[in-house]
């Protein structure tokens, strides 16, 4: 017996996939969010087809074009906006005149490609000793906690440097800055997960899990990582553009990817001096920078938004009333 | 909490032992022969010979190691060349490159760091959990727009960029302020606040995007909680609600990644440093880095490691003031 | 004179996972100063949708309200935010139903009736503290000092209750509404709530509406109920006529469903072997001068299709012992045997196998749920762990369950905020049968439902325990529900059992002077008696006072 | 040409009157004076900040262009007298010469200063006197060797005499280096002298902070500038701040707003963005100095390694260098000087004209290709380039890239070892590990043609097991003993016309390819008078500058 007759109909299928469904369905309401996913993915096609593109306006990355460039003042590109002109759509790099349309999508490649995966790596060893630091007895928490300490405390260049220097030289260079960023990054994650994990584990809800006889792991994956979720998309989010940002800085030391291979990071190093002369060359990646940390932050709210179903039912009626 | 506080002190002593172990693996793994950098470009190979041995370099990487931590634990005597000078205990050992002693080194330039880091540590704090309040209380509306592309530029702004962009506009354009030059605290307290403005708006606004991300998410969580209800439904004014109630989400990971964060700039500012000029443990470890000098290095870490293991002690302590819940293991 | 409280045509709708549900269907009443209304009805049927509406908590939510709510002279669905703010608090207060998650975790219980206090009534922080205290002691907070500097997580659900209460109270509205404010209170507390509430209307005029679907509470309280089903009102009328003589047959279902006091009792079962022995027990919660020891010398015994019930004053050490018995709460001393073995002190890692045979009902229905859930998963997850792997068999047990424990089936993707307070508790005893336990602690298991979900509950346990063999542990203040549902029967006060024995023994030949106190305040049907024990109690305490 | 520019370098304050006493002038520096111990410092004068403290036997030619390549008495009343050969060198002091202290500064405490520049704890000076001085290859320094280095003589307080090996018709230019300082032996602490130098100059340390990151001199009472012809001494104060980052100071010279008004740097050039900057304002440029420092910046080869073995890939590459490419990774034309000479383009070094694998502005692919395929490689070639991560943009990745991407045109493929400074120094260095092909530089101890070539092309001076810089190892006798010839002349202008004719020979066989001569510019603060700028050093002489 029930007081209400429910019509709604369940959704068939794997529970995980059904909540899958839900979140997806609740994105899909918030424009924000479908721009922002376009505008990545976007991104991301323009970085994987660089050479097409390349092609389509008839340049590479790497070709020198000397006569562009006024080499009595710096090398300063010729006419407005960098150079712009119909062969180098988004004008030339000072100094080389090589095309900043081709160096800017194929920076994009190495950036994404960098950012993205030491934020994967990030995330995963963060949220992993977080939870076991938050969960686990305290011979985990101190151990772990200590090796957190040994991490933080170690400087990115030094180990980058070493590393840089050791590694072969046929190691590719952008796995090398996922590594190091993402091993030395983690502390954050880690420490944020922690601290969520152990307000969260006083709950009612984390003890009947316990006492349906999970595991701590179960517990950690069942009950805390739907509301870890919130704080770990949203510090993820922030840090696809940090690592972007720690590589340039990593590329600003001289350890970051090889020459002549373009990066944001790279590009941003060196228009640093750039602005008054040529603002085009640091507005160029520094926008494109600008539009993913943008992207990414609106996407990680809306994401973060859409994972709490208490949200949701409010967001939908909002857009019901502008509709109706 | 006694107990608790001597345990991680004892855990400090553990990892800056594994950070020193670390930092000397790493320094053996690194290229480059500190004796030849340390005597000069143009040095004769019998010169080089005689730096290495002063510089004690032909002992095994493990007899330097003790020699290390004999340094720290009871000192060591150095030759000046003129006569011996003993070296108390923590002794980090004597720069390759300058012959100073590197506790005294390390110790000249911590004040340096630690104004610009804790004063950049407000700056973030201040505009970064500002603005995240701000944004999840006007959620959706133009302030919180503007606020968050604001916050975001600044954090998608590499710090020598958005450093310098700072000093071209407020130096050199406007010229509101003269060109900063770090003046220690000691010296004149108000010269110091004028000089690190600009050091610690450069870092805190780089750093306040993330605060403002995760106050906003944390205080919106919080928002949905049912006791957020009870206060709205006694009246409770929407700013009380979102700062004295809503807050209190954001704050266990506020602490958490200011504490993680406090701790590396004190050796990570590198960046800020060079750009402003100001004489910090960044800026040495960069330089002890690129010059091999293994006792800069290790003596900066070690300086490091004990800012990190103490902003972590201090954070667990403040976590668990603010919830109860949380027992201190 | 104008009527605080003018309700016209009410209309609640809520937008749930695709298509919208209408909570409350076109209602109308009104509320004079002084006097006090009971909403009663099913759980689900629309009550705290109903209260909530008067303080306007549905602005901004999402639901959609219709018909117009006066309160005090104010429109409050069409009131502007100061106005609505000044009504909140000031003109009418509220009593939540889930009493834990409706206090901020971080601050002191004091703290927080202090800074709502000063929101309408100005003043200085000390002021306002003390005003918190007196409140608190008024709402029979023990050493209300001391205890105002605890945190929510450190009261027991019947303080937090009173809490709740002594908010409402501190800011002295012209209306309480109050949401099953004595669901975790026992019956003597419950019944000098009942007693403060009623001499509030008395001396300064307070309205009330109080929502229960405890016919009981409804009838010591107020002047006038409302019946309410599926959000629309089935009957409405003064108390004594619309519970003496019902004139729905709704209403009257609900009255026979009304546990009594001298409703017939269980068949003593046979005896098994015991299934969990417990040997003084005592728990202690924090160290030093902040100690508090919440049990004391436990011991009791649990066999195989048995129920024990235990009872007791709120605060007394119930759900602490409760939590014990399933391992939740390390004990600090005595003895936890179960099936034999020592249990009280095995390491979590090899209390696993054991894990999903103790299971606990919880108090907090809110709490207990994990937010970002569906209630379907959080049932399915005891299955998961046994190793259940084919998806449509979970759900069809699920199904089975939610269907059992009186919710449609089809609401397995549904999150708990979708629910009302007693669709929450049914779920946390869905998700406890999931796991097949042989023990289970219900920690007041009951409280949040009406009668009839109730008695289909009590009914659904019995028919466990005897298919299954399964030993209850039933926490509860109703006492005639206790009766109903036990074999044997424990009194709990201030950490300790007082009295421990057969229902017929305790409710028919009570040896401490407690247990006789808590009978003699089991709240009566009839308001007649009602009020006539409402003054020899305060007589009495008169006269303690006086002596 | 170089020189005129030079000459006209600075000419803000020449219009705005007279150069007056008083004032602070303050230094904006990149690199803090870690370094303020004479027996450490390298350069002539120690630099520029050094030399107001130090003085010298003999100093550089306070002089703006080429008139500044010439060396002058200091402490010393002449150049130096030689014996015949050349092989003995004597001064005599000057009178009325005192420290800071007061103490009067006698031949002793040059030979004192001189001895202590051998000890290992003070290395890091110049090797010549090591390699010069009798006895100096086996001599520790005065703190482990009490009794001294006997070829150095004091008959009397004035006079002081060197015993060298071998022919040095340079020794007068050697004679301006810090080694040259007084030491008082009583106030020397050894390792930790350089806290706190002793004063023979116009200004005296009072504060050293921080490793020589922030310095104020101020006047020495005791400097007499009687004695004293080269520096002026204009300001009552120097204030050097340094550990600046370098965009940061050239912003601060351009704003040139209090202090700043009054301020120089002596390390940091305007970079191509600040150059192009300055193209468009006028009142900037006029503050901008141009300066020429006998500096080559070139690619190496190493012949021992295949294929550089074969002379025809090296007149290969040499042909296929685009310079006007090169030439803008280090800056633009205002930066840098294409070169084709391995000598910089100034007298004083020798310089000779000539351009052997003319490969035009931009290369010369097809002539490249076509020796390529004589040398046996028709289908192209492909080689690996060694290179510093440091930004310097001289041995830097944008100078690589620019090699790279002219070679690619002739069909080399080059692929690019970038690395940590000291592992690329260490790497370019070694005569065993060098690898065939990597960027490297030289410049010159002092303006002439002897300290630019024989480290470089002097088969005697290959190191095996120590730092070696004739990266092409060759060890030709004629050269050797071409180098050995000119050692003996003590006419500088005939020793550099000499100088000039061994590049040119040794330049047929592209043994290196020169790519270009940096040039500097920087910016000096508003007030700043009296700009000298010297082919020496290339940098205003802080010595000369007024800020009144
Ligand atoms: N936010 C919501 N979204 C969707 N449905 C809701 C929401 N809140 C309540 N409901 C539904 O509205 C109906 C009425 O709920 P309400 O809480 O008013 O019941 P109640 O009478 O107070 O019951 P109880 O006695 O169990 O507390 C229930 O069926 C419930 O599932
Ligand atoms: N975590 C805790 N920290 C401190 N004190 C606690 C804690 N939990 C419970 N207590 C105290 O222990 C005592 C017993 O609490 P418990 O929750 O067992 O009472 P109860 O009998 O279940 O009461 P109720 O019927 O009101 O739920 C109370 O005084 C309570 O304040
Ligand atoms: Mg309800
Ligand atoms: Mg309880």
């Amino acid at each position: 017996m029930t007081a209400l007759t429910d019509t709604t109909t369940p959704v068939a299928g794997l529970p995980a996939t059904g909540a899958a469904r839900q979140v997806w369905r609740r994105l899909r309401t918030r424009p924000a969010a479908l721009v922002s996913a376009a505008v990545l993915l976007l991104l991301v096609l323009l970085a994987l087809g660089a050479p097409l593109l390349a092609a389509l306006e008839g340049q590479d990355a790497n070709t020198y074009h000397d006569d562009l460039v006024d080499s009595a003042r710096g090398g300063v590109p010729y006419g407005a906006f960098g150079g712009a002109s119909a062969d180098h759509w988004l004008g030339v790099e000072p100094g080389t005149g090589r095309d900043l349309f081709v160096r800017l999508l194929h920076g994009a490649r190495i950036s994404l490609l960098v950012a993205v995966g030491a934020t994967a790596v990030q995330i995963l060893i963060g949220v992993l000793v977080g939870l076991a630091t938050g969960l686990g007895n305290r011979w985990i928490d101190g151990v772990l906690g200590r090796v957190t300490d040994v991490l933080v405390a170690l400087p990115m260049l030094v180990l980058a440097v070493a590393l840089t220097a050791v590694v072969p030289r046929g190691f590719p260079r952008p796995l090398l800055l996922i590594l190091v960023i993402g091993f030395l990054g983690w502390a954050g994650t880690s420490r944020i997960v922690r601290a969520q994990t152990l307000t969260l584990k006083s709950l009612d809800f984390v003890a009947a899990s316990r006492l349906a006889g999970s595991g701590p792991w179960r517990t950690a994956r069942r009950e805390l990582l739907p509301s870890l979720a919130a704080p770990v998309i949203t510090y993820a989010a922030i840090l696809v553009p940090t690592n972007i940002v720690v590589e340039a800085s990593l590329s600003f030391l001289g350890v970051g990817v090889t020459p002549p291979t373009p990066s944001w990071g790279q590009m941003l190093s060196t228009a640093q001096t750039w602005f008054r002369a040529d603002p085009a060359y640091v507005l160029l990646p520094a926008g494109l920078l600008f539009v993913t940390v943008l992207a990414f932050t609106v996407l990680g709210d809306a994401v973060r938004t859409a994972l709490d179903p208490r949200e949701a039912s409010r967001l939908r009626v909002g857009t019901r009333k502008e509709a109706s | 909490m006694t107990r608790f506080v001597l345990q991680r002190l004892a855990g400090a002593v553990l990892v800056l032992l594994a950070l020193s172990v670390l930092v000397y693996s790493l320094f053996h793994l690194a290229p480059g022969d500190p004796a030849r950098l340390a005597c000069g470009e143009r040095c004769n190979p019998q010169q080089i010979a005689q730096v290495r041995e002063q510089l004690g370099l032909n002992d095994s990487m493990f007899v330097q190691y003790l020699h290390f931590l004999q340094g720290v634990f009871v000192g060591r005597d150095y030759s000046t060349g003129v006569s011996l000078v003993h070296c108390d205990a923590p002794c980090l050992g004597l720069s390759y490159q300058s012959d100073q002693q590197v506790t005294q080194l390390v110790l000249e330039r911590l004040p340096a760091t630690a104004s610009l880091v804790v004063g950049a540590l407000v700056v973030w704090l201040v505009v970064g959990v500002g603005t995240g309040l701000l944004s999840a209380f006007r959620r959706g509306g133009p302030t919180e727009r503007i606020l968050t592309l604001l916050t975001l530029a600044g954090s998608g702004t590499p710090v020598f960029i958005l450093g310098l962009l700072l000093l071209m506009a407020v130096c050199a354009y406007l010229q509101w302020l003269p060109f900063p030059s770090y003046v220690p605290f000691g010296e004149d307290p108000e010269q110091w606040g004028w000089n690190l403005l600009l050091p610690w708006l450069t870092l805190g606004l780089f750093e306040s995007a993330k605060y403002a991300r995760l106050t906003r998410s944390a205080t919106l969580e919080t928002l949905a909680e049912d006791h957020i209800r009870t206060f709205r439904a006694y009246g409770v004014g929407e700013r009380s609600v979102v700062t004295r109630h809503a807050l209190r989400g954001a704050v266990p990971p506020v602490i958490a990644i200011s504490a993680v964060d406090l701790g590396s700039m004190f050796g990570g500012a590198v960046l800020t440093e060079s750009l402003f000029g100001i004489p910090g443990l960044g800026k040495t470890l960069i330089d002890g880095v690129k010059a091999i000098d293994l006792p800069v290095v290790v003596g900066v870490v070690m300086v490091t490691g004990t800012f990190v293991v103490l902003a972590n002690v201090v954070a667990d302590l403040l976590y668990a003031a603010a919830d109860r819940r949380v027992v201190l293991t | 004179m104008t009527p605080i409280v003018e309700v016209t045509d009410l209309t609640v709708e809520f937008a749930r996972s695709g298509d919208p549900v209408r909570a409350v269907d076109g209602l109308s009443f009104t509320l004079d100063e002084g006097r006090a209304l009971a909403l009663v009805g099913e759980s689900g049927s629309g009550k705290s949708t109903v209260a909530g509406a008067l303080l306007g908590l549905h602005r901004g939510t999402g639901a959609r309200v219709g018909g117009t709510v006066r309160v005090g002279g104010i429109d409050v669905v069409t009131a502007e935010a100061g106005e609505l703010r000044r009504l909140r608090g000031g003109v009418a207060a509220m009593v939540f139903q889930d009493p834990l998650s409706a206090l901020d975790p971080y601050y002191a219980v004091g703290d927080q009736i202090a800074e709502v206090y000063r929101v309408h009534a100005g003043g200085s922080r000390r002021a306002a503290r003390a005003r918190a205290v007196e409140v608190l002691d008024r709402v029979g907070i023990p050493d209300a000092a001391r205890r105002s500097r605890s945190r929510p997580h450190e009261f027991s659900g019947g303080m937090r209750q009173r809490a709740l209460l002594a908010m409402a109270l501190a800011c002295e509205p012209r209306l309480i509404v109050a949401d099953e404010p004595t669901t975790a209170l026992d019956v003597t507390v419950q019944a000098q709530i009942l007693d403060l509430l009623h001499e509030l209307r008395r001396e300064t005029g307070t309205a009330l509406l109080l929502v229960t679907h405890d016919v009981g509470v409804a009838a010591e309280s107020v002047d006038e109920v409302l019946v309410m089903q599926d959000g629309r009102e089935v009957e409405r009328g003064p108390v004594g006529g619309v519970l003496g003589a019902p004139a729905e047959p709704y209403t009257r279902r609900l009255l026979a469903a009304v546990p009594r006091l001298d409703g017939p009792v269980r068949e003593p079962l046979q005896k098994g072997s015991p299934l969990l022995e417990v040997h003084d027990l005592r728990r202690v919660f924090g160290r030093g001068s902040r100690a508090v020891t919440a049990v004391e010398g436990a011991s009791l015994t649990l066999h195989a299709g048995e129920t024990l019930g235990v009872v007791g004053e709120s605060g007394s050490g119930k759900t602490t012992l409760g939590r014990m018995l399933v391992r939740l709460l390390d004990p600090t001393g005595g003895r936890l045997l179960y099936g034999g073995r020592e249990i009280g002190a095995l390491p979590e890692r090899e209390l696993r196998p054991y894990r999903r045979e103790l299971q606990m009902v919880f108090q907090d229905p809110v709490a207990s749920l994990n937010p970002r859930r569906s209630v379907g998963e959080s049932i399915a997850d005891p299955l998961r762990v046994a190793g259940e792997r084919d998806e449509a068999r979970i759900r069809g047990r699920v199904r089975e369950l939610l269907d059992r424990v009186g919710l449609h089936p089809d609401r397995y993707e549904a999150y708990p905020h979708e629910f009302s307070g007693g669709q929450r508790q049914r779920v946390g005893i869905a998700r406890a049968l999931a796991a097949e336990p042989r023990i289970v602690v219900c920690d007041e298991p009951v409280s949040a439902l009406d009668v009839t979900t109730q008695a289909q509950v009590t009914a659904l346990l019995a028919e466990l325990q005897a298919e299954l063999g399964l030993g209850l542990v039933f926490i509860a203040h109703d006492l005639a529900v206790v009766r109903q549902v036990s074999d044997r029967v424990a009194v709990m006060r201030a950490g300790r059992i007082v009295e421990q024995g057969t229902v017929a023994e305790v409710y028919g030949t009570p040896r401490d002077p407690y247990t006789r106190q808590l009978l003699a305040a089991v709240p009566s049907l009839d308001p007649v008696r009602a009020t006539e024990r409402r003054e020899l109690r305060r007589e009495g305490r008169q006269e303690l006072a006086v002596a | 040409g170089p020189e005129d520019t030079g000459a006209t370098g600075g000419t803000s304050g020449k219009a705005a009157g007279a150069p007056q006493k008083g004032g602070t002038l303050t230094v904006l520096n990149s690199e803090a004076q870690t370094d303020f111990d004479p027996a450490r410092l390298y350069t002539s004068g120690g630099g520029n900040v050094p030399s107001l403290v130090f003085r010298t036997l003999t100093t550089r030619n306070r002089e703006a262009g080429a008139a500044g390549t010439q060396v002058v008495p200091d402490l010393a009343t002449d150049t130096g007298r030689p014996n015949k050969d050349a092989t003995e060198w004597t001064y005599t002091l000057k009178e009325g010469l005192k420290f800071e202290d007061g103490t009067p500064i006698t031949s002793a405490d040059i030979k004192y200063g001189i001895e202590r520049s051998f000890a290992a704890e003070l290395s890091g000076g110049a090797p010549y006197l090591r390699d010069w001085l009798v006895g100096g290859d086996a001599y520790q320094g005065p703190y482990k060797d009490k009794k001294g280095l006997a070829s150095i003589v004091t008959p009397d307080a004035r006079t002081i005499v060197f015993k060298l090996r071998k022919p040095e018709g340079e020794f007068p230019f050697v004679a301006t280096q810090t080694q040259f300082t007084p030491v008082p032996k009583a106030r020397d602490t050894g390792a930790t002298y350089e806290e706190h130098p002793v004063s023979s100059g116009p200004y005296k340390v009072v504060r050293n902070e921080n490793d020589g990151e922030r310095l104020t001199l101020e006047r020495n009472e005791h400097w007499d500038p009687r004695t004293d012809e080269e520096r002026k001494a204009y300001p009552d104060k120097i204030d050097v701040r340094s550990g600046l980052d370098e965009a940061v100071i050239n912003q601060r010279l351009a704003t040139s707003t209090g202090a700043d008004a009054s301020a120089v740097t002596t390390d940091t050039n305007l970079g191509p963005a600040e150059l192009a900057q300055v193209g468009s304002d006028k009142a900037l440029a006029a503050r901008v100095g141009t300066g020429h420092f006998g500096f080559t910046n070139y690619i190496a080869f190493n012949p021992k390694v295949k294929p550089f073995d074969n002379p025809k890939v090296r007149r290969a590459i040499s042909y296929a260098i685009n310079r006007t490419s090169v030439v803008n990774a280090a800056g633009g034309s205002a930066l840098a000087e294409p070169a084709t000479t391995f000598l910089p383009e100034q007298k004083a070094f020798g310089f000779t004209p000539y351009d052997h694998f003319p490969a035009g502005k931009t290369g010369d692919p097809e002539k490249a290709a076509h020796l390529l395929k004589e040398a046996g490689f028709p289908n192209g070639l492909t080689v690996t380039l060694l290179h510093s991560t440091a930004q310097n943009r001289t041995t830097s990745p944008e100078i690589a890239t620019a090699v790279q991407e002219a070679l690619g045109k002739a069909g080399i493929t080059v692929k690019l070892d970038g690395r940590q400074p000291n592992s690329f120094n260490e790497k370019r260095w070694s005569v065993k590990d060098a690898p065939g092909f990597f960027l490297s530089r030289w410049g010159a101890d002092w303006p002439a043609g002897g300290p630019f070539l024989a480290p470089i092309f002097d088969g005697r001076q290959i190191v095996t097991n120590g730092s070696n810089y004739n990266h092409a190892q060759l060890n030709d006798p004629a050269v050797n003993k071409e180098i050995d010839e000119i050692n003996k002349l003590t006419d500088l202008k005939a020793a550099a016309a000499r100088w000039g004719a061994l590049d040119k020979k040794i330049g047929e066989q592209a043994l290196d390819v020169p790519l270009f001569h940096p040039v500097y510019k920087r910016l000096v603060g508003k007030n700043v008078k009296n700009v000298v700028i010297s082919d020496w050093t290339g940098v205003l002489d802080i010595s000369q500058v007024s800020v009144k």
